[in-house]
């Protein structure tokens, strides 16, 4: 991996289920630039240089390990908790960064929210806030793919409160009725902001409601890159030889709050953290890494080091890359500007000439 | 030219964009063996196989969900809601989804999905089977919303719609389904969105309408027109976009206008048109903007006729802005 | 039962789970009412003389047994096929016919359509025609039951086709995490329109959706009152004993259209036909009466005729009785009208005097 | 008398209510433990427990449906949601059942359920975190729509709502929940639905607006005051039932109106408005009605500032109002 900020792509579709070892330190790599990206991300919002942040710390093995299962044609549906999924997929971190900032250089022109990214060229659909919707989208994508005869599979990635949404439901019965090849993968953080797990619904698991539609479910420890690597390689395989989609319910635990604006200790007890934190995926993957002799304490702090020098690099450049022409204002609600927008837009380009406008 | 309905012109339609691109398809309940409640997908099923003529679960969020995806990968599909008054479920889908997909990703995912539905009263189809909900869309920016009248615009426009850039709910007026028909040129055609149809030339009132008010329109121009009166009878046939030149230029010229629709009044298309004339068109217009519409209840059963405008307060209305100015 | 048109009410809700034999011919009676309703309502609709008809037959065994079980004071959300629910109710059948007219006897003032009627008086809830929206309407009443210390449970009937909603999910999973005292009775009758169950879902059964949610689903065997009645009787009982609700899923077969706006041969064939027409819950009661020697033939041609006798003489009085009065289409929008509304009305009013509106 | 925020009077009209009717209850996402995102209904969770103040698992379908049932029969329920941009997977719920259940039920079925939700931009939300979707609900027949712009207006026009007899949707402008602090009345207090409020007294053009866009309104006409022009706001407050007869009144007034709105322009609330105007205050309009609205695009993030209507946008209007006729 020749910058820290970008991640190597996964190897392809065709290896084994089991994770070689050699391959370990790329998963620990792209963790731990996700972990900095966070923390990063954290301080920035609070020094107010980014409006707002959703981290995912607790997640990373859960990410990194589904993302890496995958190959590249494969096309995500993410919710907006899926930075290290993105890093896996190759978005430099550049990219996100001016994605949150919502400058000249974010591929989405400023219009969204930070984490609600999405870059087609990396099969990465741009995420909405609604919760759920790209779940439906994801099966729709899938048979289209299927329709076109591309071996592909879709991946959707939601968490537990999401299982609540309509589009969950509708999602994967179509899934269930026409063997889509989707992976829905679940990441149980154990919350939905406030909402413990056991008051989202009342079933055993997450992955028994793939019963409800006649598909498998399966439970896997999301802190173990292994395991979901396993999960995620199978459902993989199973959905592209027809055999229709999968449920993963990869358990984990969000160590953070659910966003910048939220304050879990309203809602939550310190020996629940306490007790997660010892499963920090990131300290478990250097744990083995280190007990096999692949990986040295020394190695480890430089990569944190290079890590952190190269996001801070890379948020300096988003930072000086300049703001977002406010006439794209009005470009890409539809291919062209029917008339009443063109008027629309001449008025706003004369306000801001006249310096009625302020960003 | 074949003379048809409007649902054969829409079924024309449909298996002619079918034939002539693979990417075109078809989901929705009820539209495969069954060939649509109203059989506008009738024969489609056997031609182009369940793979392209998709009966689905009973889940317009899934319908709609499912039809972006297919969008998004790059197919035209053309999702069917069996009556208007059933796409509340995918709401969310086409508000939050459907209608920002290329805005929010900075135009990477354009999502070209056709809704088609019938809409409208007519059937006596009592509160659920009856409502005319064109504005909720006609807000909603990123949406097309169109509406033909006749049977050549029904298939001309749909077929602009399914090679349309960009989401359209194609609305069909059911209540004439079958009971209009007219000569629709054969092989492909095209109407270009924006561009209203002057349904009925008049110098002295316009009515602006659409769908199944037109024929109550032009109904109305009859009767007005016996007592020399001649209204000028505007077809929108999109309303988003909007052919505002269109109107303007109508109401210019006859300084009066009646807007008619199906919909309750507070909030209904009608309110743009009237805001539109209030804007523009004030030093023109002689007279009061007059709105005959549906009431501002719900969508009633027994007294469906007496909810729905006719001609007769067409007409009235229509008088009294010539009475007014 | 003095009239054949009203059907007793049953017992409450204290009696065992079996059915007292000298109960059943009561049950009988009521389903052939409803048998007999359901066929001159679709004379009547090809008459012209009601404008559509949602038939039943081949669901009165779901419908009567699942009524029997409950007590007067629970609350029923129906779907828009609940007919020989409404009867054992105790609606009077020229109320239902006022109701398919639309005319002046209408509690509903004339304005749904056929089928979609309710009534407070009965504790059965007015229905609409969106599908599944009934489903968590009726937790939300089991919740406000219970909250008010009531002893009740609230019962919603939907079909197969229904389990694909929003609203079913929603419903079954605020059931299972607020523990409401509900039971879901799904009528499973092999179709929604021209869909077929295993396209419907792929799943299983349509009880085993009900693991989605942390509660149990049983099937039971809709063509039989005691199996319905049993089962329907077990989720009351658990209900009112805090343990949460029950999906129940009754596999039955709609031996009719869909509606009277439906051609059931465009994609269902003759011979599935024929083979439900064998298990016709009504023919199976009869049998099990005569069986049992607690009724003859001869009372049972009886019970037809003068059940048939009073159905016309109901729908006689129901078209005699006067239209509904159009200015009553501005009511119950508000509980008060506002202003606008007064105004429309009165414009209304005037047209109406100046003969501007036919009926 | 009590300094408040609106937020803060929101939360003490809540408790209020829950105090004096044990009917009352909450219920929604993060409502309990949490207090809600916007703290609107913190403490309510501690002062009446988990069965009145109810955390609900994460469907808006599954909450307003549960209300619905809860008023059926014969509770109060306080449904929130989180952001009005997420009400829309509840909008078959409220379009297709809340707002008809009276009317389809011939009036057996009264359903008094209030839906709060935070609406509007001001806290650079982007697309989803910002909407202002009134024009969606006043369409819809059967449904009353309320908008404070007040401490005071919060607290009492909630208490409206929870007594009144049928559903309301009522929309706080988050932008100022706490921008904005004032003085509320203690103990009960309830404004009538239907009665506007005069914000500003002005005889030259009436601004017409509600919620978050008020203080902008009196900012413009401070601007406007500078330089001799009197601008009157009119505060709708409840966007239906409308006061109309005030709406009139201040434009027969002054024969010059400009409404305000954050919404996109096209079929929004102010098309009813400017309507309304074209049709009954049409000869004592002086000049053409002026929209200063959000624009016909998704709501964007970095340019919020750009998209919302401002103080500026409003004063350019109000001269070109008086330029004009
Ligand atoms: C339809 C909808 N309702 C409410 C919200 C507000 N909201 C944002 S995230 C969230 C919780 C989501 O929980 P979960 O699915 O477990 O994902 P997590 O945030 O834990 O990753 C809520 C309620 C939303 N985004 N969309
Ligand atoms: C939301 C919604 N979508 C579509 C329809 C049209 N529709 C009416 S009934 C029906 C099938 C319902 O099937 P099922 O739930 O099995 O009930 P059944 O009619 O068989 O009793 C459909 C699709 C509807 N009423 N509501
Ligand atoms: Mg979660
Ligand atoms: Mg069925």
């Amino acid at each position: 991996m020749a910058e820290a900020s970008e991640v190597a792509q996964p190897g392809g579709s065709d290896g084994p289920a089991d994770l070689p070892k050699a391959e370990l330190p790329k998963l620990y790599r792209a963790m731990v630039l996700a972990r900095v990206v966070d923390e990063r991300c954290l301080t920035l919002q609070r020094q107010g240089r980014i409006g707002f942040y959703v981290p995912l710390q607790g997640q990373e093995a859960a990410q990194v390990g589904s993302a890496w299962a995958l190959d590249p044609e494969d096309w995500i549906f993410p919710a907006y908790r899926e930075l290290a999924v993105a890093l896996v997929r190759g978005v430099p971190v550049k990219l996100l960064l001016d994605q949150f900032i919502g400058n000249s250089g974010d591929v989405l022109k400023g219009r969204q929210m930070p984490n609600h990214y999405g870059y087609r060229e990396f099969r990465f659909v741009t995420a909405s806030s609604p919760v759920g919707t790209q779940i439906s989208q994801a099966v729709g994508a899938a048979m289209a793919a299927r329709w076109k005869g591309e071996e592909i599979v879709t991946v959707t990635y939601f968490g537990d409160g999401t299982t609540s949404s309509n589009d969950f439901h509708a999602g994967l019965n179509f899934a269930g009725v026409f063997k889509a090849p989707t992976i829905f993968f679940c990441q149980n953080n154990q919350w939905a902001i406030s909402l413990p797990r056991e008051r989202q619904t009342h079933s055993e698991t997450l992955a028994i409601k793939a019963t409800a539609y006649g598909f498998p479910g399966v439970v896997v420890d999301g802190t173990d890159v292994h395991a979901v690597f396993a999960a995620v390689r199978a459902a993989r395989a199973r959905a592209l030889a027809g055999e229709g989609p999968t449920l993963i319910e990869a358990q984990v635990y969000r160590l953070g709050p659910h966003s910048t604006s939220d304050d879990p200790r309203r809602y939550r007890t310190d020996a629940e953290l306490a007790k997660w934190k010892e499963k920090d995926p990131i300290a478990r993957l250097k744990h083995e890494l280190l007990t096999a002799s692949v990986w040295t304490e020394e190695e480890d702090a430089t990569l944190w080091e290079t890590t952190r020098k190269e996001v801070v690099a890379a948020f300096e450049s988003a930072e000086a890359t300049p703001p977002v022409d406010p006439l794209t204002m009005f470009d890409d609600v539809f291919a062209e500007r029917p008339a009443g927008l063109e008027l629309q837009r001449a008025s706003f380009a004369e306000l801001l000439k006249d310096g009625g406008l302020k960003p | 030219m074949t003379e048809l309905t409007i649902v054969q012109a829409i079924n024309r339609g449909l298996a002619e964009a079918m034939r002539a691109d693979p990417d075109v398809l078809v989901l929705g309940e009820d539209v495969g063996v069954n060939g649509g409640v109203f059989r506008a997908t009738e024969g489609l099923h056997k031609e182009f196989g369940a793979d392209r003529v998709i009966d689905t679960p009973l889940s317009e969020t899934g319908i709609v969900g499912a039809a972006i995806g297919m969008a998004l990968y790059g197919l035209k599909p053309i999702a069917e809601i069996q009556f208007v008054d059933f796409i509340y479920p995918a709401f969310d889908q086409i508000v939050s989804e459907l209608a920002k997909f290329r805005y929010r990703s900075g135009g990477q995912y354009p999502c070209h999905v056709v809704i088609r539905s019938p809409y409208g009263g007519g059937i006596k189809g009592g509160l659920y089977h009856s409502q005319s909900p064109e504005a909720y869309f006609a807000h909603t920016s990123g949406l097309k919303v169109v509406i033909p009248s006749t049977p050549a615009d029904a298939k001309a426009l749909l077929t602009t719609a399914i090679h349309d850039p960009d989401p359209v709910l194609f609305l069909e007026p059911k209540r004439i389904y079958r009971a209009v028909s007219g000569e629709v040129p054969d092989g492909e055609l095209r109407v270009p969105f924006g561009v209203a149809r002057t349904a009925r030339e008049g110098a002295d009132v316009t009515l602006l309408a659409y769908g199944a008010m037109i024929p109550t329109c032009l109904q109305a121009a009859e009767t007005l027109a016996a007592s020399g009166v001649q209204a000028e009878v505007l077809d929108l046939r999109t309303l988003v976009p909007l052919d505002e030149a269109a109107v303007l230029a109508s109401v210019e010229k006859t300084g009066r206008a009646v807007i008619v629709h199906e919909a309750p009044r507070f909030c209904g298309f009608g309110a743009e048109l009237a805001a539109i004339l209030a804007e523009k068109a004030f030093f023109s217009l002689k007279a009061p903007v007059q709105r005959v519409t549906g009431y501002d209840t719900p969508f009633p059963y027994a007294l469906e006729n007496m909810y729905l405008p006719n001609a007769e307060r067409i007409v009235h209305a229509a008088r009294a802005t010539l009475a007014a100015g």
